[in-house]
């Protein structure tokens, strides 16, 4: 299955915009953070600043998110994890709300109660969590769902190479293989779960290697490429929407920043992340489009330009919102 | 003389009642279904959904693998597309393989997506000790659950109101616990309180949460309780009567939320708590109903200090001896009352 | 690996002990079951009589127990789950405490406290519980603390196929292979999980084939046969001891009795468990040890003889010692 | 005039204690080793294990995969067989993947065993919030280990406590749950009350379980609390002292075994109950402190009633003016003391 133009493009365009909210988030995520504003003997305050708590950002991730997304319709349901931004863009999250989320603040999706790892969008049927590998199993069940109502809707589980050790992993696997679920699982293998490399954590090389185990078709894409998780997740997706059922992805991928923002980094190769930015997935596809004549540089530069006011649109829409009142904090428990 | 004869009333157990309702509750409404270890062929470990894979078919009642967190995510999703699943865990004593779904998704992304999002599902489990089945499968816990935010918490101790209050359940657009006492299902395999098999109607109710039963009044103690110890208490009480005690019973019903006013007013008139759980002691639900009373000190006048009955802190012993002293007996609550009649606040 | 005419006589004994075991256990645990003597109404009191309860017998998986345990030494390490007569006699647990154990007896190998599904004998490293699947990562602790300590001892998990799409089962196997663990996981597969087929609860065939995701060697055993068992886990137990790492074990065994004492069956197709007592192990190996002349009919019958007496020994033992003070339900929740 | 200079006292953090007593213990018994997800070259998330890899190795400081069912599951089998691991749950919250392991085996094994078994570990793990977090990385949930027999519970409010109870935890012969609140660990990267960062002896030392300690004396108000909370009451107190009111904060240091006599003692004294607790409200630490008060109505004399002030049975939302109306802040301390000051019993 080839990307057709619009789809090269619209990927180009959201790994763009998904590396720019990224970088945009490690500048704003740092502010009032950092000495001499907070309390004294601290080198970094997590709590403090416009958008304090942890933060873990994808960029490097993008063909994974992109990839897959490229071929999922609104009405498809996706749960992430808690690394989350990438596939919220992809999906087509309100970047907004989303935004405002994270600022914690009354527009927010959640209305500043979830924060950054807890985004639910169900417009777009997103959402995703804090725990590792528990979204494995929340995806059978949208799948479940659309097989129920005789709907040819897919859901996508994305989590890291760390997850795949969760027992979640393994039940969920099971559970969509024998009842057949139109589900797509995604692993996005980034080499670390925190500062354990998968070396440490995971007995084979390969968690394409497990399907098998399951009785379901296990694709490795073993480059950080926005085509080659694009043809790898439109057989997936394609076979779940066919109703035969789920397919096991593993992408290796880079990550560029710590794993969270404030991480020392001291378990990892100096200069490793620079070096992989050398590989970056997003001038390669940039190339490619331009090759195929679909954006030649100055559509490219307005292009950027247009993405950028956007994200910065959205993080002006975050900042400059209302915090919820404190005491509604007591709302939302329940659902009356 | 003759007079008519009302149409025999029908009598269900509590088995058969929480199946009716979830049979008629599925006939209403096509996205509720059902799944779980053993909730199809064999109708239930406990018999909560006997006959409803007959009625409608495997693609409504769905015997899962044994992967708790697998199926217990599996129904939050789907709940989050709009259907009404009925997930069971066959023993409550098993949540620990998979409480992550439940309490930290489940029971939180309604209020993390800020209302956005609802997961109207339920939760069935088995609950309760007495027949030997030692530290594994013999425990209450509904503590647990009342204790995470985000659970409506329902524990039965009859038919009529098991009917009714899982009607409410599966009605509710949120997440909704409901605990039956293996000791009250009425199984044909397991002896039982009778006073749980009673009259109940054939066709559809709801019984509101947040509302206790005072199932006895009374006038001296007030005895605050729930599930199958409410049917010990009935029993305790009758002990008492005949020696001259007059105790109020108090069925908690549902324990989130939790109907404070029925409590409090009981206590006011009669001066005496006891709190009577088959849950362990410390740090849980016998704690919770002591420490409203002592908050409302102000109005609430004790004649003694208060009283607690439950599982000392114990695992639930296997051998008969041990495991009856463990779990609270109809003993136990008489010589406590009796013990509460005689003691004096400072 | 050939067996020696030592274990093959061993597994022989071992096969009728267990057998004699499990099927006086069916008849002493009806005693005070049954009407008239229970509350009215009932048509079994699963709370009442000598030996109350929940009852899970092993007879017709005995090869999976003797195979196995035939080449264990003392010092290894035996982790069973709900079903575990079978491991605890061929591992050699004090049948006298075990057996008082069941009757809640104070002389039991837990004062009472345990009963049938919660076995514990340190002197030969046994345990068991009642959580599906929970076992098989206490092996691997089992292993680890071997391999720490420098000794060549290995642990065996043993569980049923329902248990293998538990979590447990992955987190175990992977962890166990990731640190060379010297463990061996056996799957026993009987067919059910209490009423639910193999087939509709996991999605492949065999358990064997999901050793490749971890990277451990996977057998499947497909018959219910001392002498195939007893080879697999030679290799792999030979395996473990040389700090080569853990193995996977199928067996495809059978149930003759339900799930529990008391199951109705009412899943099965009439007539099934019949029909597999057709192909009963221990009468097949009694044929084998006898065509190979370490036993004659004389010496076979007195061997029978001897085992029932041992086994009857073992439950007069159970039943006329005493109960547990009540009061000592407060006894060793914390050693002092 | 010239005095002689003390040699400065050695201050640690709490974090730098915990792993002190780690180092020492681990020296001092070669049974002892570590296991966790980011325990070695990390050091520990919160860094409770902090140069540990350094100085032992990788054979005593293992790093786990993200398989608590796993390790936690293997570090009972490696306790039974005579080893004392040290097992980091990175976040309590995070004990729903793995809490059957903990609570249905390691906590109850030895009970089951008749005690023929012993299962010494430790498992440590990081509680609370306060740094916008949000509702899956910010809880206490100490009550639900306290509330399950088999388990010690250890909750340390500073350094010098958090080193002498981790020190008395390795010893130990039981399984312990160490949990520590990442607001008073010291850590550089997060704010946090310095009143937890104290005086620590080099040597090891053990501090017994099941003693509270008065950590300030007052005549008007007993607060019983715990972990970061003490701290907070500490400062509460220094207002209230302003105000006329004199507060005595009891700070319990282990939930099992609980100092009922120290609280109870104190109550007796001042005749006013604040229970101040992170954990939720209902089902938990405060109900049982005030629980046990209201036991003792006949020993103690209330001058009005119980209060707890707690997270309001809400999950814990991100946003930091709805996280600090969740979690009680010192200002909540101030407020409900006077309201005491003021209440009247009936
Ligand atoms: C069950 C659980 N255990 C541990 C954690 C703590 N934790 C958060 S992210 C993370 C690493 C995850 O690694 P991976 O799955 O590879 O995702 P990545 O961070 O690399 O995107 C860990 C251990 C958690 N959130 N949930
Ligand atoms: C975590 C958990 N879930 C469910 C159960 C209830 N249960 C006990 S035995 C059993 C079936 C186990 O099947 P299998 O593993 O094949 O073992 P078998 O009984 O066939 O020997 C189930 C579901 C349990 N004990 N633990
Ligand atoms: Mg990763
Ligand atoms: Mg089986």
């Amino acid at each position: 299955m080839d990307a057709t133009a619009g789809q090269l493009l619209w990927m180009y365009e959201k790994m763009i915009e998904i590396r720019e909210y990224e970088e945009t988030m490690a500048r704003v995520y740092l502010e009032g953070k950092l000495p001499p504003k907070i309390q004294k003997g601290l080198a970094f305050d997590i709590g403090a600043g416009p958008v304090p708590g942890e933060m873990h950002l994808a960029a490097g991730q993008e063909p994974v998110a992109v990839g897959v997304c490229a071929h999922l319709r609104q009405d498809d349901t996706v749960v992430g994890a808690h690394r989350p931004h990438h596939f919220a863009i992809a999906k087509g999250v309100d970047l907004d709300a989303m935004t405002a989320e994270m600022f914690g603040k009354d527009t927010g999706l959640g209305r500043g109660k979830g924060g950054h790892m807890h985004l639910f969008d169900p417009a777009v049927k997103f959402s995703c969590g804090g725990i590792v590998g528990a979204g494995a199993p929340q995806a059978c069940g949208a799948a479940l769902a659309a097989k129920k109502l005789g709907r040819d809707s897919v859901a996508v589980a994305f989590f890291g190479e760390g997850a795949a050790n969760q027992g979640a992993f393994h039940e969920a696997l099971n559970l969509a293989a024998l009842w057949k679920l139109p589900v797509v699982f995604v692993v996005e293998d980034n080499k670390y779960g925190i500062s354990v490399e998968k070396s440490a954590s995971t007995a084979i090389a390969s968690n394409a290697d497990r399907a098998a185990g399951y009785g379901m078709p296990g694709v490795l894409v073993e480059r950080n490429d926005a085509l080659a998780v694009f043809k790898a997740a439109g057989m997936a997706v394609a076979r779940a929407r066919r109703g035969e059922g789920p397919t096991l992805i593993e992408v290796k991928t880079d990550r560029y920043f710590g794993h969270f923002q404030g991480d020392p980094e001291t378990y990892r190769p100096k200069g490793e992340a620079k070096e992989l930015r050398q590989h970056d997935p997003i001038p390669a596809l940039g190339t490619l489009v331009r090759d195929l004549g679909l954006l030649d540089a100055s559509s490219d530069a307005s292009l950027r330009e247009r993405l950028a006011a956007r994200v910065q649109a959205a993080y002006d829409f975050g900042r400059n919102s209302p915090y919820p009142r404190p005491e509604d904090a007591l709302l939302h428990v329940f659902a009356e | 003389m003759t007079t008519a004869t009302p149409a025999k009333a029908r009598t269900l157990t509590m088995a058969q009642a929480i199946s009716e309702a979830t049979a008629q509750e599925m006939e209403r409404d096509p996205r509720v279904f059902v799944m779980g270890e053993d909730v199809g062929k064999y109708g239930g470990i406990f018999s909560a959904t006997t006959g409803l894979l007959d009625k409608f078919g495997p693609d409504r009642v769905m015997d899962t693998p044994i992967s708790e967190t697998g199926f217990m995510g599996a129904a939050l999703g789907a709940a989050a597309e709009g259907l009404r699943p009925i997930s069971e865990l066959m023993f409550v004593d098993f949540f620990g393989v998979c409480f992550d779904q439940i309490y930290n998704h489940i029971a939180k992304n309604h209020y993390m997506s800020g209302g956005a999002c609802k997961y109207p599902l339920v939760i069935t489990t088995g609950i309760g000790g007495g027949y030997n089945d030692a530290a594994q499968h013999s425990q209450c816990l509904y503590s647990i659950f009342a204790h995470v935010p985000g659970l409506k918490v329902v524990v039965p101790s009859n038919a009529y109101d098991a009917k009714g209050l899982m009607t409410t359940a599966i009605r509710d657009d949120n997440p909704v616990v409901f605990l039956y006492h293996k000791g009250i299902m009425g199984l044909s395999w397991m002896s039982y309180f009778e006073g749980s098999t009673n009259e109940v109607p054939e066709e559809p109710y709801a019984l509101p949460f947040g509302e206790a039963r005072v199932v006895r009044e009374g006038s001296d103690v007030t005895i605050v309780t729930l599930s199958q110890m409410v049917q010990k208490s009935l029993v305790a009480a009758e002990e008492l009567a005949a020696e001259g005690i007059s105790a109020e019973i108090v069925d908690l019903r549902t324990l989130v939320p939790l109907d404070r006013a029925t409590v409090l007013k009981s206590v006011a008139k009669t001066g005496r708590l006891l709190v009577a759980d088959e849950d362990y002691l410390s740090y849980g639900l016998s704690g919770e109903i002591a420490a409203l009373v002592a908050e409302h000190l102000d109005t609430v006048r004790l004649k003694a200090p208060v009283r607690r009955l439950a599982v000392p802190d114990v695992p639930i012993p296997f051998s008969r001896p041990l495991e009856q002293f463990a779990i609270p007996q109809v003993d136990n609550l008489v010589a406590s009352v009796r013990g509460l009649m005689n003691a004096k606040v400072y």
